[in-house]
């Protein structure tokens, strides 16, 4: 444990504001886990008098034109930032990971199996999330489902360069030379050495996750429209614009802020890892 | 006499590097191409040639690194070449292989003691983990290193010193054949002939046959009984090591020795 | 006056906020035509050195914290960039180790020397391509006329030192630093270097600073030698002055660490000890944990220069004694 | 190079009729029977079962694959449920409008992003690096719909500057009045993947400027800003001009937000409005042209990136 405090100490030391960004996504982690503690009132209640009130006070964020309290609301999507994020990550690293190491690994099959990513690459991201969204309904699972394949092709990808690199590294003939079976070559001396880029293009998923959900969110296709996200925020005001700009103003810099800061994030621990990986990572 | 250690009859192995061209065959490499030796237990032959002609190929492809194309190679009467690698991994442990450079032969991830003791677990030669601490202990002793160093990490160590590490590992499972490529081309030369001498100490009295790749012709002398040099995946001149370095025969081992920059001609001219 | 003058350098590098030295103070000087090996181990400060005398420190964690460098009479560290680019490539060049890399892979070779040559001279684009020509003619390229239009892809590695060496040549430098030119290289091949050279240098004239690891390659080529660790000079000589008076224990070492090819060496007197790494302080003698005979002024003091011959001297205690 | 040309369209082959199947499959993974799903809720049984014949629904799939195939790769992509026109002239219709947005945002992406990623690699470690660099990653992390809606908001609504929407013919306007339609989004569209492409040049830049050959240009006594450009940026190159097919990708992607946004009739939202509408038949078209087209910009990449880089072409 120490060890990742040392760990996480060098790669921000000096750096200030990669420092501020993993500050601000802590305090996300926080807010998500604590929304019914922190949200003065029910995301979902409606309050007829006060439609589009301006930011103040009780409504620091001012009210939507249900006259809902966009503060809690912002609060609550926070969760979903950290629900469609994370899940996200697990999707993509979980299948597109996989696929990738142990394509790289068992050749003859491997090259079968990458013709097919390759396949699913000739979509350009969105549209590829567009494509299968049509098939599924919408529901945050099937949004998380969505993203998590569409970056799971460019995880395979890039698993599969890091992995045929790592795979010709003398430790690995070493181990070969000692007896070693493809269970101990793959798990025992291939992966923890991709831990750590893993980490890092972890991250940059997490952020463009972000980017895709709300946009997803936009064009009415992600997120069911009564779930308090700050995509889904973003869509239903933005008629409201030029009568409360406020409104758009408040969800808007909460996904800056928070892609920004994983972008950050990413940036600092990508220069903190091994230079070898460093161009296969495909980030910011 | 006795049988040789391992005995290698026309071994070819040659590569096939995929051509960009839309209508031009691919390009066969005969990075060995037919050649023939023997070792003798207890015996160092190298194996010496300049870059790209086939040395180095000749040890990954008897370690089964790298696949042959032909030929057999006898280890104690049985050709490891066509066995199935099922077949050939207890025989791992026989033979063994030290690497050239010291920074990427230790996995990054793993302490001393896990990378020495994974050998060790593989070929059921520790009952116990109090076992395998005592022999990694011992083995390090052997290539002069402190036991104490086993909980920590290669980073931490230098070249020379990962470089005794890697022989640990290949003498914690007292093979009978050790084949060493270029073990000590990437280490600096005061650090080089500390190497050096220990391997030829370990070499000595443990009888373990080797089979020693290198390009350095003065490494060579110091280090074989007998020479085979290599030119363009083939061996073109064999023999004792005293009439190699006297009396080459062959034109391209007398153009190798003559090329060598010298510091004795200084030395006996005063 | 000497053509190249090195006087009390001293060179450090920033690492975490703190300057850490790695040439710690070291003099020597080039006469024009002569040629100067510099030898050490990794780390001892002799590449540093190199790029430090040709300019190349800018932009890089590395810099001068100390000493002169005089070239022609000119103070190199008083003159402002535009006058030192002036001098880079032109009176002074420089070839590389790696000589795979070291040209870049998107031009013709061809175009890269005539790049030296209208940089420095007003030459025309046909006349510099001529000229271009002459000089691949000059290396021992085959058929010039083709080979000018190759990318350095199309070359072995001995082909592009090759070129690497037409490039520095061509306008006619006072002084070629070398740094390591034939390490990357198969010894066959780098006798046809080393050779080629020396021919050239009897032809044109030109100083070299031979920087290298491997005393064989400095003791073929150069007149006289510095002798480096860690960020000194232990022992500087006349080549053969040097090998028939050894007086530095680490000269001595760094000698018999070598394994001959000519006869039978049964066990190397190998150094004990290793390398230090720059940010350890030593103190006393820079060598005394690795030293046979180390002594307890050698742990305490720093070693001044002690004169054993005309032109030989050592940095070490007990110069006189180590010398036979 | 002539070679090299036709080996790349060759390996396209495959990919693209690996892509064509998923497209193709793509109507059979719809719940439902797919001739009352290609007919929309109005079609009468009768009409179903024409369709059904047709198509030759009734015959296994594979052989309908190669019909569906036969008639794409003539042309036909069948008929839009909500327009009744043909596929292919409804995104015909959008393409015009799509491709001078493209265009446009390209000239912005390299105008801005090539200068400023050279400009934040020469000065590395300054402040104008840090604020080039940091503002770049500050953009790409802004949804472009976000910053679309702000741009109408100041530019459109408050300053009145620019039109806000749409995309009236060119006949109405005039050339120019006709682009000052097209000046907000694709600068919108312009930002995200110009901040991309700064930070390529800059880390492009930076790496080869490490490198040995560098050196060597320095030690020829060259102007810094010679070395700059002629050595470093140059081989930079390489690597920035094979971005640029993920920038397609990014762009087509982004587009189809952007044209939301501001109401410009292009591919992108016809796509939305397709699915919404659930008109298969154009979903199954652009997403056919768009594989094409991005196949298509790679395969240029690949040779753009031939000629900068001699050692591909030339082995």
């Amino acid at each position: 444990m120490t060890a990742v405090v040392q760990q996480v100490q060098d790669i921000f030391a000096g750096r200030r504001l990669a420092s501020i960004g993993l500050s601000w996504l802590i305090l996300i982690l926080i807010v998500a886990i604590a929304a019914p503690l922190i949200a003065p009132f029910d995301p979902y209640e409606i309050d007829p008098i006060a439609r589009l009130s301006p930011p103040g006070w009780p409504h620091l964020f001012g009210t939507d034109h249900f006259g809902r309290d966009t503060f809690s609301r912002a609060i609550y999507g926070a969760r979903m930032t950290v629900l469609i994020g994370s899940g996200s990550v697990i999707v993509a690293l979980l299948t597109g990971g996989l696929i990738g190491m142990l394509s790289a690994y068992f050749t003859r099959a491997g090259n079968v199996l990458m013709r097919g990513v390759d396949v699913l690459m000739a979509f350009p991201a969105l549209l590829l999330a567009l494509v299968l969204i049509t098939l599924l309904e919408r529901s945050v699972v099937n949004t998380i489902i969505v993203i998590g394949i569409v970056y799971a092709t460019t995880t395979a990808r890039i698993l599969y360069g890091m992995t045929l690199k790592l795979k010709r590294e003398v430790f690995v003939d070493a181990a070969i030379c000692s007896g070693a079976g493809h269970g101990s070559i793959l798990f025992r001396h291939i992966l923890p050495n991709l831990l750590s880029p893993l980490l890092v293009q972890a991250s940059f998923i997490f952020a463009f996750a972000q980017l895709q959900a709300a946009a997803l969110d936009f064009l009415g296709l992600g997120l069911p429209a009564e779930v308090p996200s700050w995509g889904n925020m973003l869509a239903e005001e933005r008629i409201y614009i030029t009568r409360a700009p406020w409104l758009l103003l408040f969800p808007g810099a909460l996904i800056i802020l928070s892609v920004f800061s994983m972008n950050l994030v990413g940036d600092a621990m990508r220069d903190s890892i091994d230079p070898r990986f460093k161009d296969d990572i495909a980030g910011v | 006499m006795s049988a040789p250690l391992l005995s290698v009859r026309d071994l070819k192995t040659h590569f096939t590097v995929k051509q960009p061209g839309l209508f031009s065959d691919d390009r066969i490499v005969r990075a060995v191409d037919g050649i023939s030796f023997d070792i003798e237990p207890g015996e160092v032959l190298s194996l010496v040639g300049e870059s790209g002609c086939g040395k180095s190929t000749v040890g990954r492809t008897l370690t089964r690194l790298e696949e042959a194309t032909s030929g057999v190679a006898e280890f104690e009467g049985q050709d490891i070449l066509q066995m199935p690698p099922a077949a050939f991994r207890p025989l791992r442990r026989d033979i063994q292989m030290i690497f050239q450079d010291p920074f990427a032969s230790l996995n990054p991830r793993l302490t001393i003691a896990r990378t020495l003791g994974e050998p060790l677990f593989i070929h059921k030669l520790a009952k116990s983990r109090e076992e395998a601490r005592r022999k990694i202990g011992e083995t390090l002793e052997l290539v002069g290193m402190d036991p104490a160093v086993m909980s920590r990490y290669p980073h931490e160590f230098s070249g020379g010193q990962r470089q005794r590490i890697g022989i640990a590992r290949v003498m914690i499972v007292e093979p009978k054949l050790v084949i060493a490529d270029e073990a000590v081309s990437a280490l600096d030369v005061s650090i080089q002939a500390q190497v050096l001498n220990l391997i030829k100490r370990l070499q000595r009295k443990s009888g373990i046959a080797m089979l020693f790749i290198s390009h350095d012709l003065g490494v060579v002398r110091h280090i074989s009984d007998r020479v085979a040099v290599m030119f363009k995946g083939q061996i073109v001149e064999m023999g004792d090591k005293h009439q190699i370095f006297e009396a080459p025969k062959h034109a391209y081992t007398q153009e190798l020795l003559s090329a060598i920059p010298r510091v004795a001609s200084h030395r006996e001219a005063v | 006056m000497p053509l190249l003058e090195v006087d009390n350098l001293e060179i450090a590098i920033a690492m975490r906020g703190q300057l850490l030295p790695v040439v710690r103070g070291i003099s020597f000087s080039v006469d024009e035509g002569e040629t100067l090996g510099i030898v050490g181990e990794s780390g001892c400060g002799k590449s540093l050195t190199s790029l430090a005398i040709m300019g190349l420190l800018d932009g890089t964690p590395v810099r001068i914290t100390g000493g002169d460098i005089r070239f022609e009479g000119q103070d190199l560290r008083q003159l402002n960039r535009r006058e030192r680019r002036a001098i880079m490539g032109s009176r002074m060049a420089m070839i590389f180790q790696e000589p795979m890399t070291s040209l870049n892979p998107v031009y013709r070779i061809g175009d890269q020397i005539v790049e030296n040559l209208r940089q420095h001279q007003k030459i025309s684009q046909k006349a510099a391509r001529a000229r271009a020509i002459e000089l691949l003619e000059l290396v021992r390229i085959p058929e010039p006329q083709q080979r000018v239009d190759s990318y350095p892809h199309q070359m072995s590695g001995g082909q592009r030192q090759r070129v690497m060496i037409a490039m520095a040549l061509s306008c006619d430098p006072k002084l070629l630093i070398a740094d390591e030119p034939t390490t990357a290289l198969d010894v066959t091949v780098q006798k046809e270097v080393l050779d080629l050279m020396a021919d050239l240098q009897e032809r044109m004239g030109t100083a070299i600073v031979l920087i290298s690891h491997d005393l064989g390659v400095i003791a073929e080529t150069c007149d006289k030698v510095a002798v480096m660790y860690r960020g000194k000079i232990a022992e500087a000589a006349p080549t053969d002055d040097l090998f028939a008076r050894l007086a530095h224990p680490y000269t001595r070492g760094l000698l018999n660490s070598i394994p001959v090819v000519d006869r039978d060496v049964e066990w190397l007197e190998a150094i004990p000890g290793r390398v230090p790494g720059i940010d350890e302080d030593i103190e006393g003698c820079a060598f005394h944990p690795r030293c046979p005979r180390a002594q307890d002024i050698c742990r305490r003091n720093e070693p001044k220069q002690h004169r054993i011959g005309n032109e030989h001297t050592s940095h070490c205690h007990f110069a006189e004694e180590a010398a036979p | 190079m002539f070679a090299y040309t036709i080996k790349r369209l060759l390996t396209l082959i495959p990919t693209l009729l690996a892509a064509s199947v998923l497209v193709f499959l793509f109507v059979h993974l719809i719940p439902g029977d797919p001739a009352s799903i290609l007919l929309g809720d109005t079609a009468t049984p009768e009409e179903v079962a024409a369709l059904t014949k047709e198509l030759g629904l009734d015959k296994p799939l594979i052989v309908q694959y190669f019909y569906w195939l036969i008639q794409v790769v003539q042309g036909d992509f069948g008929r839009s449920l909500f327009f009744g026109a043909p596929v292919l002239s409804v995104i015909a219709n959008g393409a015009q409008t799509s491709i001078l947005l493209a265009l446009m945002t390209m000239v912005w992406i390299v105008i801005f992003g090539i200068p400023i990623g050279v400009l934040s690699a020469s000065y590395q470690g300054r402040w104008v690096d840090q604020l080039t660099s940091g503002g770049a990653m500050l953009f790409a992390s802004v949804p472009t719909f976000w910053l679309g809606l702000y741009l109408i908001l100041i530019f459109a609504v408050w300053l009145g500057w620019l039109p806000s929407s749409g995309f009236p013919a060119i006949d109405g306007v005039g050339a120019l009045g006709h682009l000052r339609y097209l000046l907000l989004p694709s600068l919108t569209l312009a930002a995200p993947n110009a901040a991309l492409i700064i930070r390529l040049v800059r880390a492009s830049m930076l790496d080869v400027s490490r490198e040995d050959h560098v050196r060597t240009a320095r030690a020829k006594g060259l102007h810094p800003s010679r070395v700059a450009i002629k050595h470093i940026f140059r081989n930079a190159l390489i690597a920035v001009a094979a971005a640029f097919g993920f920038t397609f990708a990014a762009l087509v992607s982004e587009a189809v937000v952007t044209e939301t946004v501001f109401s410009l009739p292009g591919i992108g939202q016809l796509v939305v409005q397709s699915i919404l509408r659930r008109d298969y038949p154009v979903i199954q078209g652009v997403i056919l042209v768009i594989v094409v087209l991005y196949a298509v910009v790679n395969l240029l990449v690949d040779l753009a990136y031939a000629r900068l880089d001699p050692r591909v072409s030339l082995q």
